[in-house]
């Protein structure tokens, strides 16, 4: 089975590919990046006191057509014409003005819908502009006028649109992120059902987590607490998640060896959350009577006083070893300073990837950005979380695939002169879409 | 464990070192050496981006900061605005939390204050009502109009700035990558009046950029991975160009973004502040760079010190053997 | 006269919080308390003058939008955390916003955390022109991810060729980025104390331009 | 209802937001523009909770006059006058409309020097820290701290003074090896939160649901 699921996964991706660049060949309307001047401010150009274009007879743009745009709610139509005679006069063209109206509405409704400066090209993309929305389903007709800097307008024939704007109910921009989404959900959720059902999952030790034990033996020979900050974010961060998880089996340990345990709390409803998970864990360790209510707390929510206030607690203490396991921030030198002065044993992990190297150089152990979300699945050894550490293993060999044949491919570019590495990284080339 | 020198250096009381390094940072300020502060790639790209700018066009400040970030994020946000002003590019001002909202009235405050030397002063929403009624809302015209009717730029400042006109002040809401997501669409739809209750969509730089579409840059000014948002809402939905300007701390961590080409560039820490003040400078805009330039002084001295205190620290450590299994403390690993 | 004042006030404060590097005092502790509520304080005038009032209020005074009702009654069910009978209705609006921002934010992720950074590692290691440090850069940007994603690869030993060596020189690069960071950390935190300074010896004694 | 619920509202609201981003159609759309504007008003009133504890815990130790219990009064009153004088006194007593009140003074004045300088504070630690904490105790502290040497030295003008190369050398070290490193370490996280997203969503991470009675 492990064998079929990369042969799968292969399969799945190459369609993946020739989906998307099937789908590469389709026409998508250049969307403008440079924001529109207003048909006020082209106006305002001064025209010149005698008009070179006086008595020229001037082509207005024409052949308009109108087509839905794609992967829209509706709200958009394409609008292309052809030029008139603004190339013969380039010098002196400004820009071109599209007007909208109901079809077959009054001279009246004729709305200025946009304007193209000079160099946008002829392809008008309308229903940005929220002031002027188009509706689904409306039938619409369109003018397209040729400005010229000495304030010529050359209105162009009223046309109505070949379509109407319509909604569509899957963005082909979107193919590629929601086969990736696919690919992710599928091993994530193939692991799951392996892990339920019994299948044994190796996970590599992480020297961090092999020390808890340790660290929590070593407290209790001397008599002394154990410090655990559960992090300084709230429950949404993954971390925090993390953290608590990892906190249960310690309490666990703490519980069965006796010890005491201090978990100071910034947020609110972490407290809450890791009161319950402490006392659940006294519970299961059989010894709910030793749970001493004290030893959760909440400090307070500013950070400086928080850590003024746990600094406070690792000098008074003196606790044996401290874990500094979620979500940190400026905060953590100061902490993991005081507490090696203090000479506990120091663990900590974060995925907040700036204050991880103030924790490498003054921590014993350091888990490092996954390593943390690792060690909550390696502790509480629940086959769900195994499966999903399994899960994103093979997610991370899938990039490794892409990137080691890049590599490759890029010599082999090199060495015979074939373009395959535009091809593989067209592969996973997401368009900026909405 | 025997007591040797090397553990009577270690075992310094703390308050020794902290003040060495108070005084190392006082002392510059009254003896600068003024050391040339030379652009790096990261930061002559913002600047070239805007430079390329004009009155047409528009781009975002964003606050994204709160007073713990002040000394760092501040300079940036104020060097970018100033180079925006000057070129009367039109500036939305957003903040993505409340005291980040602070920030921007402090920011704006310092950028705008009569009292000293190249500010910007403010024409206020109301004070010009009367030439928007005669339509008159191009910025050159407004600004003839204005001096026309006697209106005097002061000595000591560096060009009028019109709200409405020049920059609008959204402000805060909460949730603000769902905020970012939204102008997607509309500004307006968001914002429904700017931060002292002004109508936003009678503003004629609103009428004019209705969106994030019609926007050209979004600078962001950040102590967290809040800058982050303007990437994943912004950029990856309408291509919304980008330009960080972060903490020194998180610095490393988004040059991924400019090498994947999400990012214009990006300003880290006092440094960035202090090469877009240089460029500002080079560039003729103002005659001598900001407080950050100045700060760059200070930060020779300190970085010395600290060097000094790593190198020191660990011949300690290694002379007085302490490297060795429960050496330093007893009981310690 | 406010200005004056107002200097004055910062500078005793920001006095007050450096007298902590000495010794904790009562200055120090009253000015750490007075952020806690100030800047709640702050947090609820903004909230209500940013949201409450131009997103609930006025519409519903205004434009009848009664529908707004739901949002407010579920925000209104936070309060029952603090009655513990009824304390699980608190469950509801953080359920709402952590399971529709999880959903918003999931694709999202996928494509510019994933997507976007594995493209930007599939790069053209040499390309006419480059200079030798930029190539030789490109090898290290590829190589080292590879070598750092096969750190954090959990369902193998690090043991053997591919994976021992590889998770070494993992390690040896994700240290390499953690200096820099640490390099630059120095400057920012420096950066922060260097504003203070500022703000003492120039806007309230005077004595620096 | 205490339980079922809430993951019930996880698992449709999680579901719904995932497939609404591949849907361009309007009813798709419709969802999310309302999506955006109720988030905001609920988020608001989270904010009760944080105001809800801190009153509670201050208002608790200045009834039972715990020990520095004037310090709790030095939180609560401010949270209680900011509104007020926000709402009510805008401008300051003496001065006229030009001079910003009690709650503008407060701010600016208060909150953020302090705030400003406790993270100052920083400076000192990291200078004590690099005297007594940090240390090339093995080859990978060895490696962190020459490469922050490196940097930080390229970061400053007397950097320069080693010679052109030095600064470019610590470019280069963010450059490359340093965007390997945040870049593998960000794909990590990346997966890592996407799985506890998709683990939430689908009811098997409970955490978030604990410390709110049975």
């Amino acid at each position: 089975m492990t064998r079929i699921l990369p042969l799968l996964l292969l399969i799945l991706t190459a369609l993946a590919a020739a989906q998307t660049v099937e789908q590469e060949q389709q026409p998508i309307p250049a969307e403008p990046e440079i924001a529109e001047a207003s048909a006020e401010e082209v106006l305002d150009i001064p025209p010149g006191d005698i008009s070179p274009l006086a008595g020229v007879d001037l082509t207005a743009p024409g052949d308009i057509t109108v087509m839905d745009h794609p992967d829209d709610s509706g709200d958009r139509l394409i609008v292309s014409f052809s030029p008139g005679s603004e190339a013969e006069y380039a010098d002196l063209f400004a820009a071109y003005i599209i007007y909208r109206r109901p079809a077959g509405g009054s001279d009246e409704e004729w709305t200025n819908v946009g304007v193209m400066p000079v160099g946008e090209g002829t392809q008008f993309v309308d229903g940005y502009d929220p002031d002027f929305p188009v509706n689904i389903g409306e039938s619409y007709e369109y003018r397209v006028s040729a400005l010229y800097l000495d304030e010529t307008e050359v209105m162009g024939e009223p046309v109505i649109a070949q379509e109407v704007a319509s909604g569509q109910w899957f963005h082909q921009g979107k193919v590629r992120v929601l086969v990736a989404c696919l690919i992710f959900l599928g091993l994530i959720f193939y692991f799951f059902s392996r892990a339920r059902m019994g299948a044994t999952m190796y996970l590599r030790p992480i020297a961090g987590i092999e020390a808890i034990d340790e660290a929590i033996g070593r407290a209790t020979e001397m008599g002394k607490p154990i410090l655990y900050v559960p992090g300084l974010s709230d429950i949404s961060d993954v971390a925090t998640i993390a953290s608590l998880t990892i906190l249960g089996r310690v309490a666990r340990k703490v519980a069965e060896y006796q010890t005491s345990l201090i978990v100071p709390n910034r947020d609110p409803i972490v407290y809450t959350v890791a009161e319950e998970a402490v006392k659940q864990a006294y519970l299961e360790a059989g010894r709910p009577d030793s749970y001493d209510p004290n030893s959760v707390f909440f400090l307070t929510q500013s950070q400086f006083a928080f850590v003024a206030g746990v600094n406070g607690i690792m000098m008074r203490e003196k606790p044996a070893t401290n874990f500094y396991l979620g979500m940190f921030w400026a905060e953590s030198l100061i902490l993991a300073e005081t507490g090696s002065l203090s000479g506990a044993i120091q663990i900590a992990g974060t995925d907040a990837v700036t204050q991880l190297p103030f924790f490498i150089t003054t921590c014993d152990y350091t888990l490092i950005g996954e390593e943390l979300y690792a060690a909550s699945a390696y502790l509480s050894r629940e086959p769900m979380q195994m499966g999903s550490i399994k899960g994103l293993d093979s997610c991370k060999a899938i990039l490794m695939v892409f990137i080691t044949a890049g590599a490759l491919m890029s010599i082999m570019d090199l060495l015979a002169g074939t373009q395959t590495l535009s091809w593989l990284k067209n592969i996973v080339t997401t368009q900026i879409v909405d | 464990m025997k007591e040797n020198i090397w553990s009577r250096m270690l075992n310094l009381d703390r308050r020794w070192i902290f003040l060495f390094i108070g005084v190392v940072c006082i002392v510059p300020f009254f003896f600068p050496f003024g050391l040339p502060v030379l652009p790096t790639a990261h930061v002559i790209s913002i600047f070239d981006y805007v430079e390329n700018l004009g009155p047409e066009n528009a781009i975002f400040v964003s606050f994204d900061f709160d007073p713990g970030t002040d000394p760092e994020n501040m300079p940036m946000a104020v060097a970018v605005t100033r180079h925006a002003f000057s070129r009367h590019i039109p500036v939305f001002f957003t903040a993505n939390a409340p005291l980040a909202q602070g920030m921007l009235e402090s920011g704006l405050a310092y950028i705008t204050n009569p009292a000293l030397e190249g500010y910007f002063h403010v024409v206020s929403w109301q004070e010009w009502a009367q030439y928007r009624d005669q339509g008159i809302t191009e910025r050159d015209q407004l600004e003839a109009a204005w001096e026309a009717d006697g209106n005097v730029l002061p000595a000591n400042s560096s060009g009028w700035v019109f709200e409405g006109r020049d920059f609008a002040k959204l402000g805060y809401l909460p949730y603000f990558s769902l905020v970012i997501l939204g102008m997607t669409s509309s500004i307006a739809s968001q914002y429904p009046e700017d931060m002292n209750g002004n109508p936003l969509v009678e503003m004629p730089m609103l009428q004019e950029h209705k969106s994030l579409r019609d926007v050209d840059l979004a600078a962001t000014f950040s102590g967290t991975a809040a800058c982050t948002w303007w990437i994943t809402y912004g950029r990856e939905k309408i291509g919304l160009p980008v330009a960080f300007g972060v903490t020194a701390v998180s610095a490393t961590d988004y040059t991924i973004f400019i090498q994947s080409g999400q990012l214009i560039g990006q300003m880290g820490g006092l440094r960035g502040a202090a090469e877009y003040e240089v460029l500002l400078q080079n560039a003729g805009y103002f005659d001598k760079p900001d407080r950050a330039f100045i700060g760059m002084d200070v930060q020779n001295a300190a970085h010395l010190l600290i060097l000094f205190f790593i190198v020191l620290g660990n011949i300690a450590y290694f002379a007085g053997g302490f490297h060795k299994k429960g050496a330093l403390l007893k009981g310690r690993r | 006269m406010y200005e004056t004042i107002g200097i004055w006030t910062a500078a005793i404060f920001t006095l007050a919080v450096y007298s902590f590097l000495y010794k904790e005092n009562p200055l120090y502790r009253l000015g750490e308390h007075l952020v806690v509520g100030i800047s709640t304080g702050y947090f609820i005038v903004v909230t209500y003058e940013q949201v409450l009032k131009p997103r609930l209020i006025d519409p519903i005074a205004n434009d009848g939008e009664y529908i707004l009702f739901i949002p407010a009654l579920l925000g209104l069910l936070y309060i029952t955390r603090f009655f513990p009978k009824i304390a699980w209705l608190s469950r509801y609006p953080m359920a709402f916003i952590m399971g529709t921002s999880m959903g918003v934010g999931f694709p999202l992720s996928m494509k510019a955390s994933v997507l976007r950074q594995l493209e930007a590692t599939i790069l053209p290691l040499y390309s006419a022109g480059m200079p030798w440090q930029i190539v030789v850069g490109n090898v290290v940007l590829v190589l080292g991810t590879l070598a750092a994603l096969i750190y954090f690869f959990f369902s193998k030993p690090h043991k053997g060729p591919f994976f021992g060596t590889g998770s070494k020189i993992g390690i040896w690069v994700i240290m390499i980025g953690f200096g820099a960071t640490f390099g630059f950390t120095v400057m920012g935190r420096i950066s922060l104390l260097i504003g203070r300074i500022q703000f003492l010896l120039n806007d309230w004694l005077g004595v620096i331009k | 209802m205490k339980r079922t619920v809430p993951l019930m509202i996880v698992l449709v609201g999680g579901v719904l937001m995932i497939i609404q981003y591949f849907i361009p159609h309007r009813i798709s759309q419709d969802i999310f523009d309302n999506y955006t504007i109720w988030v905001p008003i609920i988020g608001a009133f989270a904010l009760a909770l944080g105001v809800g504890s801190l009153t509670r815990l201050h208002g608790h130790k200045v009834r039972n006059k715990a020990p520095n219990w004037p310090y709790s009064l030095a939180v609560l009153l401010p949270i209680y006058l900011m509104p007020i004088f926000a709402f009510f006194v805008p401008v300051s007593f003496g001065g006229g409309m030009d001079e910003p009140g009690f709650y503008h003074f407060a701010f600016m004045h208060i909150q953020v020097p302090i705030q400003s300088t406790m993270f100052s504070i920083l400076a000192f630690y990291i200078a004590s820290a690099a005297f007594r904490a940090f240390r090339a105790k093995s080859v990978l502290a060895t490696i962190l701290l020459l490469t922050a040497v490196i940097v930080m030295m390229g970061q400053v003008p007397i950097g320069e003074l080693l010679g052109s190369w030095f600064p470019k050398l610590g470019l280069w070290i963010i450059d490359f090896p340093n965007n390997a490193a945040k870049r593998a370490i960000g794909l990590g996280v990346g997966f890592g939160i996407l799985a506890t997203q998709l683990k939430i969503i689908f009811g098997v991470e409970r955490n978030w649901l604990g410390g709110a009675g049975e």
